[in-house]
């Protein structure tokens, strides 16, 4: 190997007088043009890393899902919604391989508004979608990172579904919307092309000139994954024995507190991944500085929506209620998704105490309309989702929706700008035009859906069977089989051993 | 003035001599520093799985085992694994290393401080903690394999001995620069048919090492007491908790992306980055086929949706693409998970038929999927792949002799160096870790009594049980006098 | 676009007398101006990156907590102390918003050595804080993770005082610590202008000419931590029945090895995010380095406090004792985090080899003088992170003490060195005052803060409430609900069989 500043000096010392002295200065003071490329490589690998890491983060919400659920839910269905989280991660994973990714991203011969048109299969990925631009992350870990958030919104609904859904309809839903419900409302809202969102190339119209605002999902992964479960567990009918004959709540506790708290910390954990990682490169001081906000805003609107729920409990039941508090954490977390890269600290604040409220107020509603949700997903993915995409139309601010989004502040093109900021309302309008639009396009399909399957009779199991439990009369045992320590001894010999 | 002018004009138009190669050994210590730690927590991955598939009565036993792997593996692996594997002293050879024992001479050796190519090239301190996770991860395999009767003793020996020599020799073989067999052995050595053999993150090194150790303790110990019925039908043992098998191994996917996206070492250039990008993608899609074909195996033969079975199809499905993550396609990762899961189900029933009792199935799943996954790159290789991930230029004139798979049309010596890998490490570990398991065997020091192995061996080696619900477990009638359990802890379980 | 070779040779060809040739070799040979702002960034958006998945590794650190601290305790409280975990990240996300980071960061109208005097609620954040310098770490990713740190020293006193404290007492407690009591101590050491660390500006004079090494926090987040910890199980005595008429202990086993074995792996991962993190730069090569080598020695304390302790039980019990050696990991761990940065990795494994003798040795006297600690918080945290502060006197490395606080080996400036390598006591001296102030700052504010509460009767439940447990009568039920599969065959099978 030639070394470099030899060459350098070798190069410049003509300039000089051939005084290669006053060339070595200069090529000591002075980055060899290489550098520029080495920079790029090196860029490339930092957004690689960056994406990475937070899909990985947001992998694990997968495990906080499979924990919370199980445990708030009785321990005789344990083994049916740990199997449907673990199933969800793995039929996403080929559907949004197969078709997804493609509906929601694909840009072939005929982009448009509503949906992507190539990329299925990841075909002609590299000529597509590599070579393109890959600073711009469009690389392998960007279908890493998208998968998982499909993974997250096709495995919402299994909590409001609980205890009763029978697994082949679980499996058909499962493929359904992580194949084409959820990537088509990505397509919208998220894709260069999508008709809806404000990161659509700044050469098309944006809707009102703004576009809808949604940094990480709640519009687009919560409300679609809340929806399903909503219209799911309206299909299908409250659990036996939920209400009693006056139609009044019977309680019926989870099984473990532990599995709950635990999945709720680990979710809370996986949205570092999540709301962090949504901003997609971080190879500039600005992005870098909105994925550092996001990481903040989050952590507030978290720890306002787990007091706001806590303290609304200890009013209404005189008694610290730790369910209250890890939903009121998740409730928070749901509602800033949408704007944790445009606002203050302080609106996060804000924004995750009324989302405690706003999910209080839905599960009251729910219950006066027997309706059926034992994971509160409902009102906690779909309602607080929806509450967090207004939110978002309330209080960006306009500075760091040119971070976020790459405008220039200074020029001329309008800025969208929220409405208590003195916006002009066309940002809220967006907003609320896009809740809608999620509410009409998810939960019109996944009604259609169950409603077919309800035709079908393949909706929910029998009777007989809810009684004994799903693990036992679909997955051939039960969760839980402690043959020590547990008060019966002489039990446990006679079935262990 | 004209000096200052110049000066202006130049340092206004050029960069400033550069922080890059400094930026760039932050950026790949992070990038190992991150997956370092994902691939620890793979351990509370381990430790609940293991835990949740057997009987609660041996839970603490196997849980020890685990935390004392991570504990154990570190230490041998300072003092003389990471030497063994890596060290490149005064007599550099194919077969084992020879330096940085207890990381001594390290920046001599390791890390050159002054030009940074310690970090650049991957060296660095972040080198030692990326590759004891793996070592951990290897150590802590066979566990599984021999839990609920094996003496926690030999446990320490065999744990200590894999850490600090077996798994490190093999590490040498493959990873090493020096390597009589890997893909990666320096220009100057000849390679393995010309071409060595691919294992990307550890389907042989790390998988087959550990599957075999495990496959040789259960061998040797025997079946669980009443695992077989006197006709020799196997008896269904169930685990305690399926939410821990659940929590264990969604623990491991998340781990399994510091795993393999990070084995490759660097990321500062595109072509890395792409590799770190696909192997991530490959990872998910084989772990998802194994998952669904495992599922849908379990269904035909027994008609119910079996959790364990999916749980452990998804980890086959991991374990088979670690080979091959970076040089295979999406779809050839699919094939490789279900594949890798129809080989794991023939090799539990083949452990059945020859009543070998594997209570976390780890022999076949490590052992028989990461061979596969081994002979797999082999098979489904992409050339293009190859040469971005080992730094090649596939459209040099004469690429053509970059091996790849064989139905690609690369020929069979890529397959041929696979093959060998496997048939190599086959021998190395298992006729070693065979050796040493008879000898515990024949000072007794391998298998614990039949009365221990009745009463759990948490009681009988760990001073009690792993659980003491005194509240709220189906027993309301026992509730109210909890004050007593207050006064009385000692739970019923304890006088067995 | 115009051509940035053309702009470059434009620019710089008069110096050569208009001589385009010559300006092009120098075009050619060297890198253009914007790679130097592009790689700034790239710098920037990498020290973010490192500063927000360290910050959720060690929020990570949380579920550890709850698992751990849950699993080892009676499951009659199970609900109170993982509401107390959940409750402290919650809490101390808000005051610490408020208060927090401005006593410990905060740089007013005022700068002391005491207490930091700005930045409270993040306000006028941009120009106090962002525009400072954001390549070194000045951003939002900096609240993110010091307030990460802040809810760890929040969560340690829970095991010190569980099974007994009333909730209402926790919420104080836990505001009080993270809004004032913590942060004071994080200005003393870590804070630019604090009078105790080593990390002061050049430009103030040093404690002894060096200031107290403490890398991660063995004394600022531990002894925090522990102290309080202490405080409170002193004040608020014994759990009922835990010493027999006599005085002598009796075993009260936690309800589930499992949770404490998740807890301790929980946190030892996490631990990665607290030793490595806590560089706070890693855009260099030598801060490189020192994060590598901080996962080195973290690992290798770990491991040996792990076998200390495990070791250490087994002669006393002649058991293999599961707890102990997940205590040992976690002392490793508390006793390295001190000198992380600045010693060997075979003098981190007499680090963490001592560290379980002094755990074993503290719990023991505990137990003599009967203060009841459930889960060994004090002797784990407060002396164990003593030791570690101590021990960064005894073993710091001169050439890593450069590499870490960015000094110059080579001048002639003091450099502090361990005793054992020969320094002369100066660092040993510091450490040493850094422990007694601690100590007297945490335990007595919180001994105070405790005294308060007993006189207010808020500080303890009542005797019937601690004998039916905390979860009944104050959470509203227990965390534990299995209805099937649990060693009631027979109540199983009426219902569902």
């Amino acid at each position: 190997m030639s070394d470099p500043l030899q060459e350098c000096i070798d190069a410049i010392k003509p300039l000089f007088g051939d005084d290669a002295d006053k060339a070595a200065v200069l090529c000591g003071q002075f980055a060899p043009i290489t550098v520029g490329d080495q920079l790029n490589d090196a860029v490339v690998g930092l957004n690689t890393l960056y994406l990475t890491s937070c899909g990985a983060l947001v992998f694990v919400m997968h495990a906080g899902f499979a924990m919370l659920c199980a445990g708030a839910i009785r321990s005789k269905n344990t083994m049916n919604i740990l199997l449907q989280t673990v199933m969800d991660a793995a039929v996403s994973a080929i559907a949004f391989y197969i078709l997804g990714y493609g509906f929601a991203y694909g840009i072939g011969d005929k982009p448009n508004g509503f949906i992507g048109d190539a990329l299925f299969g990841l075909a002609r990925w590299a000529p597509k979608n590599v070579a393109l631009n890959p600073a711009a992350g469009d690389g392998w870990q960007n279908w890493f990172f998208q998968w998982a958030f499909a993974a997250t919104a096709t495995t919402i609904p299994a909590g409001a579904v609980a205890e009763r859904l029978n697994f082949n309809a679980y499996l058909i839903y499962s493929f359904f919307i992580s194949a084409f419900v959820y990537p088509v409302v990505v397509h919208w809202v998220w894709a260069s092309e999508g008709w809806l969102g404000m990161a659509r190339y700044i050469g098309y119209s944006h809707l009102f000139r703004s576009g809808m605002i949604d940094f990480a999902g709640s519009g687009v992964v919560h409300m679609t994954g809340g929806l399903a479960g909503l219209a799911g567990c309206i299909m299908v009918g409250p659990r036996m024995g939920r209400f009693d004959s006056n139609g009044n709540p019977v309680e019926m506790p989870g099984h473990s507190a532990t599995l709950v708290v635990l999945g709720t910390v680990l979710l809370w954990f996986g949205w570092y991944g999540f709301n962090p990682g949504s901003q997609l490169l971080i190879n500039t001081a600005v992005s870098a500085s909105v994925v550092g906000r996001a990481a903040v805003t989050t952590t507030l609107a978290g720890a306002a929506g787990c007091l706001s729920c806590l303290l609304t409990a200890f009013f209404r039941h005189k008694a610290w209620d730790l369910l209250a508090g890890c939903n009121g954490a998740l409730v928070g977390f749901v509602s800033i998704t949408a704007s944790a890269n445009v606002v203050e600290p302080w609106a996060a604040l804000i924004c995750g105490l009324m989302g405690g409220w706003v999910f209080d107020f839905v599960c009251w509603v729910f219950l006066k309309l027997r309706i059926d949700d034992p994971l509160s997903a409902a009102p906690m993915h779909a309602f607080c989702g929806a509450w967090g995409v207004f939110f978002a139309g309330l209080l960006a601010k306009r500075q760091y929706v040119c971070d976020s989004y790459g405008r220039d502040c200074d020029n001329t093109y309008y800025i969208p700008n929220g409405l208590l900021y003195g916006g002009d309302g066309r940002l809220l309008a967006s907003q609320v035009i896009g809740i809608i639009c999620i509410f009409a396009w998810v939960f019109g399909l996944m009604s259609i859906l169950f409603a077919v399957m309800k035709v079908l009779k393949i909706l929910r199991i029998s009777a007989e069977e809810e009684q004994a439990g799903l693990d036992v009369s679909k997955h051939g045992g039960s969760a839980y089989n402690y043959d020590h320590g547990l008060g019966k001894p002489e039990k446990a010999q006679a079935m262990g051993l | 003035m004209h000096t200052l002018s110049l000066t202006q004009a130049l340092c206004s138009q050029f960069a400033s001599s550069s922080k890059l190669q400094d930026a760039i050994i932050g950026l790949n210590t992070l990038y190992l520093l991150l997956c370092g730690a994902l691939v620890f927590v793979m351990h509370a991955g381990f430790a609940m799985l293991c835990a949740g598939a057997i009987r609660s009565k041996n839970t603490m036993n196997i849980l020890l085992q685990t935390v004392m792997d991570a504990a154990v593996s570190a230490i041998a692996f300072y003092v003389l694994g990471y030497g063994f594997a890596y060290g490149v002293g005064d007599k550099p050879n194919g077969f084992i290393g020879d330096a940085l024992y207890g990381l001594s001479r390290w920046r001599s050796h390791n890390y050159d401080l002054a030009t940074g190519m310690g970090g650049d090239t991957g060296l660095g301190w972040q080198s030692w903690f990326f590759q004891w996770a793996f070592a951990a991860t290897a150590t802590t395999i066979p566990a599984g394999a021999v839990a609920e009767r094996l003496n926690f003793n030999a446990y320490l020996v065999y744990s200590a001995f894999i850490s600090a020599f077996v798994y490190p020799v093999v590490v040498h073989w493959v990873w090493s620069t020096e390597g009589w067999l890997g893909y990666v052995r320096r220009a100057p050595y000849g390679r393995l048919f010309g071409s060595g053999m691919i294992d990307f993150a550890g389907s042989g090194v790390v998988h087959m090492t550990g599957g075999l150790a495990g496959l040789a303790g259960c061998v040797l110990l025997g079946p669980r007491m009443g695992r077989f019925d006197s006709s020799g039908r196997p008896v269904e043992m169930p685990g305690h908790s399926a939410s821990l098998v659940v929590l264990g191994t969604v623990l491991l996917w998340f781990g399994w992306y510091g795993f393999n996206p990070g084995s490759q070492l660097l990321i500062n250039s595109l072509a890395n980055a792409a590799v770190v990008g696909r192997a991530a993608v490959t990872t998910t899609l084989s772990g998802a086929a194994g998952c669904l074909t495992c599922l849908g195996v379990a269904f035909t033969r027994h008609k119910a949706w079996d959790l364990v079975a999916g749980c452990n199809g998804a980890l086959v499905g991991f374990v088979t693409v670690t080979a091959g993550a970076h040089v295979l396609e999406p779809w050839a990762a699919l094939i490789a998970g279900s594949t890798g899961a129809l080989v794991f189900e023939m090799g539990c029933a083949l452990l059945l038929k020859l009543k070998v009792d594997d209570p976390l199935a780890a022999a076949p799943m490590h052992a028989a999927g990461g061979a596969w996954g081994v002979v797999f790159v082999g098979l489904l290789a992409k050339k293009q792949y190859i040469c971005e991930s080992y730094g090649k230029d596939c459209t040099e004139p004469g690429s053509g002799v970059v091996p790849h798979g064989l139905f690609y049309g690369g020929g069979g010596r890529l397959l041929a160096s696979q093959v060998i890998g496997v048939i190599s490490i086959f021998a190395w570990v298992y006729g070693l870790l065979t050796l040493l398991f008879a000898v515990l065997n024949a000072i007794n020091l391998l298998r614990i009594s039949a009365q221990e192995e009745q009463a759990g061996l948490d009681l009988s080696k760990h001073g009690g049980s792993a659980y003491y619900y005194d509240h709220g477990l189906g027993k309301p009638e026992k509730a109210p006098t909890a004050a007593e359990s207050v006064l009385t802890p000692s739970p019923p379980s304890t006088s067995i």
